[in-house]
């Protein structure tokens, strides 16, 4: 069957109410930067990742699926894919 | 001569690097905290290894813009000797002290062993104790180490002599390029490495290869190219 | 999530606290009424097994924990031994299995975090950790996660904090499929009249809380930590603790500088249960009450319910009471590190604990009661079965000699550990002797010239399994073989004693025999238990683990130049077997390996004879005669000798007296050693050991670059460096090598 | 002056041609679990700041402003801004 290719981007970040040390010291880094104003920053993790798929409902579904089994550590984060054409 | 320790939350080789320059040198070093604006007088600057700040964002990132970094600049600008080991190294890159980055080990594991180095330029304060193309043992211990650089700068470096060292012997541990283990800034006053020296310095630790480093950014060799 | 404290305290809530009938019953009479939700939560964490060890708290006051050396035992946050010239050695053992199973990385990185917290917390700087890891057969389809998790984990937080990982363990075991061990080690130096404990001391004077602000992480971990696992694991998820290595250097910086200060009267660690945990000890321990007021406690979310901030299994966060007039000093230390820094409650003379939030008391406790009346039971337990010894002629001998000892030192338990140890800084501090890959790690002690310790940490399940009793001893005895095989005359030990439920009569009887083992060896070899962790309930679907007693023990010598290696013998070096020939097959890993069975009793462990003869390697090791030495156990002779020419990449000629070829290779009976000896002093070692009565076998000489054992074995020591290195790379990374060996 | 609330996300990806051992790792990794049709793999960041500022364009400058200080490292990464009300 003649794939087409996706570009797809995932967005990983840490479920709400687990501890993001990376976001802590990032904040503080920020204030002692001068920046002021800055309530809270979580840091989370993005993959472009570029394949080829029948479909896009199919392109999302292994997608997820590799988020299932790699991309992502659903214990304690979250994901979301975004198909583009 | 009298050198100065920076230490950043987190850094955690600053100890070592202090015991092993009292050890060389028999003189304890200036501790200088991260938040200090001045530095002591001293002709020897040295960013320990460690994971300041965690290594959050990106190793070194954050202890790069700490306000003792805008001192080592000035410093290093005026030829003061600077070295920055593992985390020193990274915080040197994003300091913009030295070029290229230091990225994840290519095996994505943090890596604790003995390498061998090949010293790529002896003509230099910090590596005068060697000579050219000697191989000499030293440990790595990193997850970040991975040194790259674009191609353009790549060749700058690589012809400008700003190699200082090599893994050699197939014993590159982390995946980078040209088997980059440490590199001087233009001047050649600035030196960043991964390996650890400083755990290599005394019979206890299974050899000596270390030490000679350290000896000459000291002044301490017998006949030192002035 | 949020539920009141005006929540109705009903059967089921009980129930879910892990509480029983009678528990509760004895709760309302301590109580004087019906608890609020906040006081139920606050007795259950109390009250569950990890906290109150109420299962075996009877059998483990049968251990041995004091000598000359022991200067503080169990009971407080790590135990203390003292090694001469002031300085004292403060180390502990901990297990996260579940926390590690449910997520590898995390767990077993807050697992590290923990046992550094109970070593610093004391006032010790930590100098090295260890740590002892069991998982499920290679082939069971989690395993390779987990494995690479937990270890990355250990790593990641021990790298980051700057602590040299020495030893450790890794075993695999089909029993361990759906509950993996993380047992984490680490001790620490301090000065002997500078340590810190939690009792805490005077009326009226400030609880500080330090270190990371409080989220929901873990609440309800302790409870978890002691309850079998059932499918729904899943719904247990949202609990992980995140463990955040760079806060806790801080707080060990900040804390080592604050009692330099003067200031710290009495600090406790926030562990299982933080605040509640923590504040209790510090109260009950010193006979006050403690207010606290939790509209004071850091936090990071939104909305925390009394209940949570008390039961929060938040990392990196302390309890201090501080001299008052020393706060201002005290804090700025804690903002220099940048840490939380509040002041949470108060000391008070009515022994009650009393918790306000928003306006309104939410507990209000007898503090004694809490601390000390935990129900302790004298379950029931069967004496468990023995089985009777069998001959080496019952087995059968391979068909290949080579093949079999290269099967073995390529099989998944004795294959090398590299590829573990390899993520684990080793050299960090500059003063690691010997790193992981001998028999014990050794570590100088700053700030003295000659001074060094080892640490070791060992059991041996399938010994423990056919045997509680002797299995205990044992595992006791290997340690002290390992410490012994350096130099190092062992100190003391910390125990780690994993076991499955023990409300089962049988399950509670391997634990009670293998107590028993473990304190007789302990007194015969004088390491007395100074510290020590209990986990029970490991146990999936009514599916045990194997009883796995970890023992982890610390040796002390008084001169680091004199320290045998395993891997140091020289080109000529006679090669001596103190001990005698090997008989004993069943349970060993010939069995398993070659036979395929696993069947039959444990080796028998001699401990006048483990003494003596270790008394003897010492002596050898001491005097400067040992150019090598290693310890015979998994494996037996064969395995030893290949171990010690692989380290030293040297062969030997071997000829031994043999009756049984297969049991006097790969037999693994107890208390032997190899030891290597500069020929010049072979003949002053043999009549030393002739002398002192230790039986002892002269079997060949190191040369050449192939092990030979009679006319049994003949192979290259690269080959069995190839086939020892090669199994851990390529279980972790099949893509790489096609074809991995099974 | 009254500021309002932004919630900002900050995406941080490594520039074309700079060396990514993550994302090659995971390609690998993908492949190894059987994922077919995976072009490329590439890895980068992104962070959530909550803040304060007077207006979407001074979040969206501030910001900024904080990825060329501290979240980017701009010899090797770009990043992109984005501001929600
Ligand atoms: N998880 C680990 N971390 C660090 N070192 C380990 C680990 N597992 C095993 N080792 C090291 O590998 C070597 C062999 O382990 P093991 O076979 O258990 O030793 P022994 O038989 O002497 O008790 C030892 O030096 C041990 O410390
Ligand atoms: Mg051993």
């Amino acid at each position: 069957m003649a794939d087409k290719k996706f570009h797809v981007k995932v967005t990983v970040t840490l479920k709400n109410g687990v501890l993001d040390p990376q976001g802590k010291a990032i904040e503080g880094a920020l204030g002692s930067l001068g920046f002021d104003g800055v309530g809270s920053v979580r840091q989370g993790k993005v993959f472009d990742v570029n394949l080829n798929a029948a479909s896009k409902k199919a392109a999302q579904e292994v997608v997820s699926d590799m988020c299932e089994k790699l991309l992502a550590n659903t214990v304690i984060e979250n994901y979301a894919v975004e198909v583009n054409g | 001569m009298k050198a100065a320790i920076v230490q950043f939350p987190g850094s955690n080789r600053d100890r070592d690097m202090f015991a092993a320059l009292e050890t060389i040198s028999g003189q304890p070093a200036h501790k200088v905290w991260h938040t200090d604006t001045e530095l002591p007088n001293c002709d020897l600057i040295i960013l320990p290894g460690g994971f300041s700040h965690g290594d959050y964002l990106r190793s070194g990132a954050i202890a790069a813009r700490a306000p003792v970094m805008r001192a080592v600049a000035t410093a290093a600008a005026q030829g003061v000797r600077v070295l920055g080991v593992c985390n020193g190294f990274q915080i040197l890159t994003e300091a913009g002290l030295l070029p290229g980055s230091l990225m994840r080990n290519a095996g994505l594991t943090f890596v604790c062993r003995e390498v061998m180095l090949e010293v790529a330029n002896p003509q230099n304060p910090f590596t005068c104790g060697y000579t050219q193309g000697e191989i000499i043992r030293c440990p790595v211990a990193h997850h970040d180490g991975n040194y790259f650089a674009a191609p353009k700068t790549l060749a700058k470096i690589e012809s400008n002599n700003q190699v200082a060292f090599r893994y050699a012997n197939g014993t590159n541990p982390n995946g980078s390029v040209n088997d980059i283990a440490g590199v001087f800034n233009k001047q050649g006053n600035v030196l960043g490495m991964m390996p650890h020296p400083e755990n290599l310095i005394e019979a206890a630790h299974g050899g000596t290869d270390g030490r000679r480093l350290f000896e000459a950014a000291l002044d301490m060799l017998e006949s030192t190219a002035a | 999530m949020t539920v009141q404290n005006t929540q109705p305290i009903t059967p089921e809530l009980i129930a879910e606290h892990g509480l029983n009938e009678e528990e509760y019953d004895r709760i309302l009479e301590l109580t004087g009424r019906e608890p609020t939700f906040t006081e139920l939560g606050i007795w259950s964490a109390m009250w569950n097994e990890h906290c109150s060890y109420k299962s075996s708290k009877k059998w483990l006051k049968t251990l041995p924990t004091e000598g000359p050396q022991v200067v503080y035992g169990p009971g407080e946050n790590a135990g203390v031994v003292d090694i001469g010239d002031g300085d004292v050695v403060v180390f502990k053992m901990e297990s996260h299995n579940h926390p590690s199973f449910i997520e590898p990385y995390q767990g077993a990185a807050t697992g590290v975090g923990g046992i550094l917290r109970d070593v610093f917390t004391m006032g010790a700087r930590p100098i090295a950790a260890m740590n002892a890891l069991r998982f499920g057969e290679p082939d069971h389809p989690k395993t390779r996660h987990l494995v690479s998790g937990v270890v990355a984990g250990v790593g990641g937080y021990g790298n980051s904090f700057g602590v040299p990982t020495v030893g450790g363990e890794v075993e695999f075991h089909p029993r361990y499929n759906g509950n993996i061990l993380v047992n984490a080690f680490a001790a620490g130096l301090a000065k002997r009249d500078a340590i810190y404990v939690s009792k805490a001391e005077g009326v009226g004077l400030p609880v500080v809380y330090l270190g990371a602000k409080t989220g929901r992480d873990g609440v309800g971990g302790a409870t978890m930590a002691s309850a079998e696992f059932d499918d729904n694991i899943d719904e247990k998820r949202p609990t992980v603790q995140v463990g955040d290595p760079f806060t806790e250097k801080c707080l060990l910086e900040a804390c080592l500088e604050l009692m330099e200060s003067g200031a710290v009267i009495a600090i406790q660690d926030m562990g299982a249960a933080g605040l509640t945990c923590s504040a209790v000890e510090m109260g009950a321990r010193g006979d006050l009450g403690i207010r606290l007021d939790l509209d004071s406690v850091p936090i990071r979310e939104d909305q925390m319910t009394a209940y949570e901030m008390m039961l929060s299994e938040s990392q990196e966060r302390m309890l201090m009471v501080l001299r008052p007039e020393k706060e201002d000093e005290a804090k700025a230390i804690f903002t220099k590190w940048g840490l939380d820094f509040a002041i949470v409650g108060e000391t008070t003379d009515d022994l009650r604990f009393s918790v306000h939030h928003q306006g309104e008391e939410v507990a209000n406790l007898p503090i004694k009661e809490l601390g000390d009346e935990a129900p302790e039971y004298d379950r029931p337990w069967l004496e468990p079965g023995t089985h009777s010894p069998q001959e080496p002629h019952l087995f059968a001998p391979p068909d290949d000699y080579n093949a079999a000892l290269l099967r073995l030192v390529g099989s998944a338990d004795l294959s090398s550990r590299r590829w573990v140890w390899e993520q684990y800084d080793t050299l960090i501090q500059g003063n690691s002797l010997q790193l992981p890959g001998g028999d014990a790690g050794v570590v100088r002690v700053e700030g003295h010239d000659t001074k060094a310790l080892a640490f070791s940490s060992d059991v041996t399940p399938r010994y423990v399994e056919a045997d509680p009793y002797e299995g205990g001893k044992q595992a006791v005895a290997e340690c002290y073989r390992n410490i012994v095989a350096t130099g190092a005359r062992p100190l003391a030990a910390t125990d780690n004693l994993n076991f499955g439920n023990p409300e089962r009569p049988e399950i509670m009887g391997t634990l009670v025999a293998a107590i028993r083992g473990i304190g007789e060896a302990c007194l015969a070899l004088d390491m007395p238990i100074v510290s020590g962790n209990v986990s029970l309930y490991n146990e999936t679907n009514g599916e045990a683990i194997l009883p796995t007693p970890t023992i982890a023990g610390v040796g002390l010598m008084d001169d680091w130049s004199k320290m045998a290696r395993i891997g140091t013998a020289d080109e000529g070096d006679v090669l001596f077997l103190v001990g005698t020939e090997g008989t004993h097959l069943s349970q060993t890993i010939y069995q398993r390996e070659v036979l395929g069975e696993e069947t039959g009793p444990a080796p028998a462990v001699d401990l006048m004879m483990e003494r003596a003869r270790g008394e003897f390697v010492l002596a050898a090791i001491t005097s400067g005669y040992a150019s090598a030495c290693h310890d015979i156990s998994d494996g037996g002779l064969a395995v030893a000798l290949a171990e010690m020419c692989m380290a030293s990449g040297l062969g030997a000629e071997c000829e031994i007296a043999i009756t049984y070829p297969h049991a006097a290779l790969f037999g693994e009976d107890q208390a032997r050693y190899i030891v290597a000896v500069d020929n010049e002093w072979a003949n002053m070692f043999a009549a030393n050991s002739e002398g002192s009565g230790v039986s002892f076998e002269r079997i060949g000489t190191v040369q050449g670059e192939t092990l030979k054992i009679n006319d049994l074995v003949d192979i290259p020591v690269s080959e069995l460096k190839a086939a020892h290195e090669s199994w851990f790379p390529s279980f972790m990374n099949p893509q790489s090598v096609p074809e991995a060996a099974e």
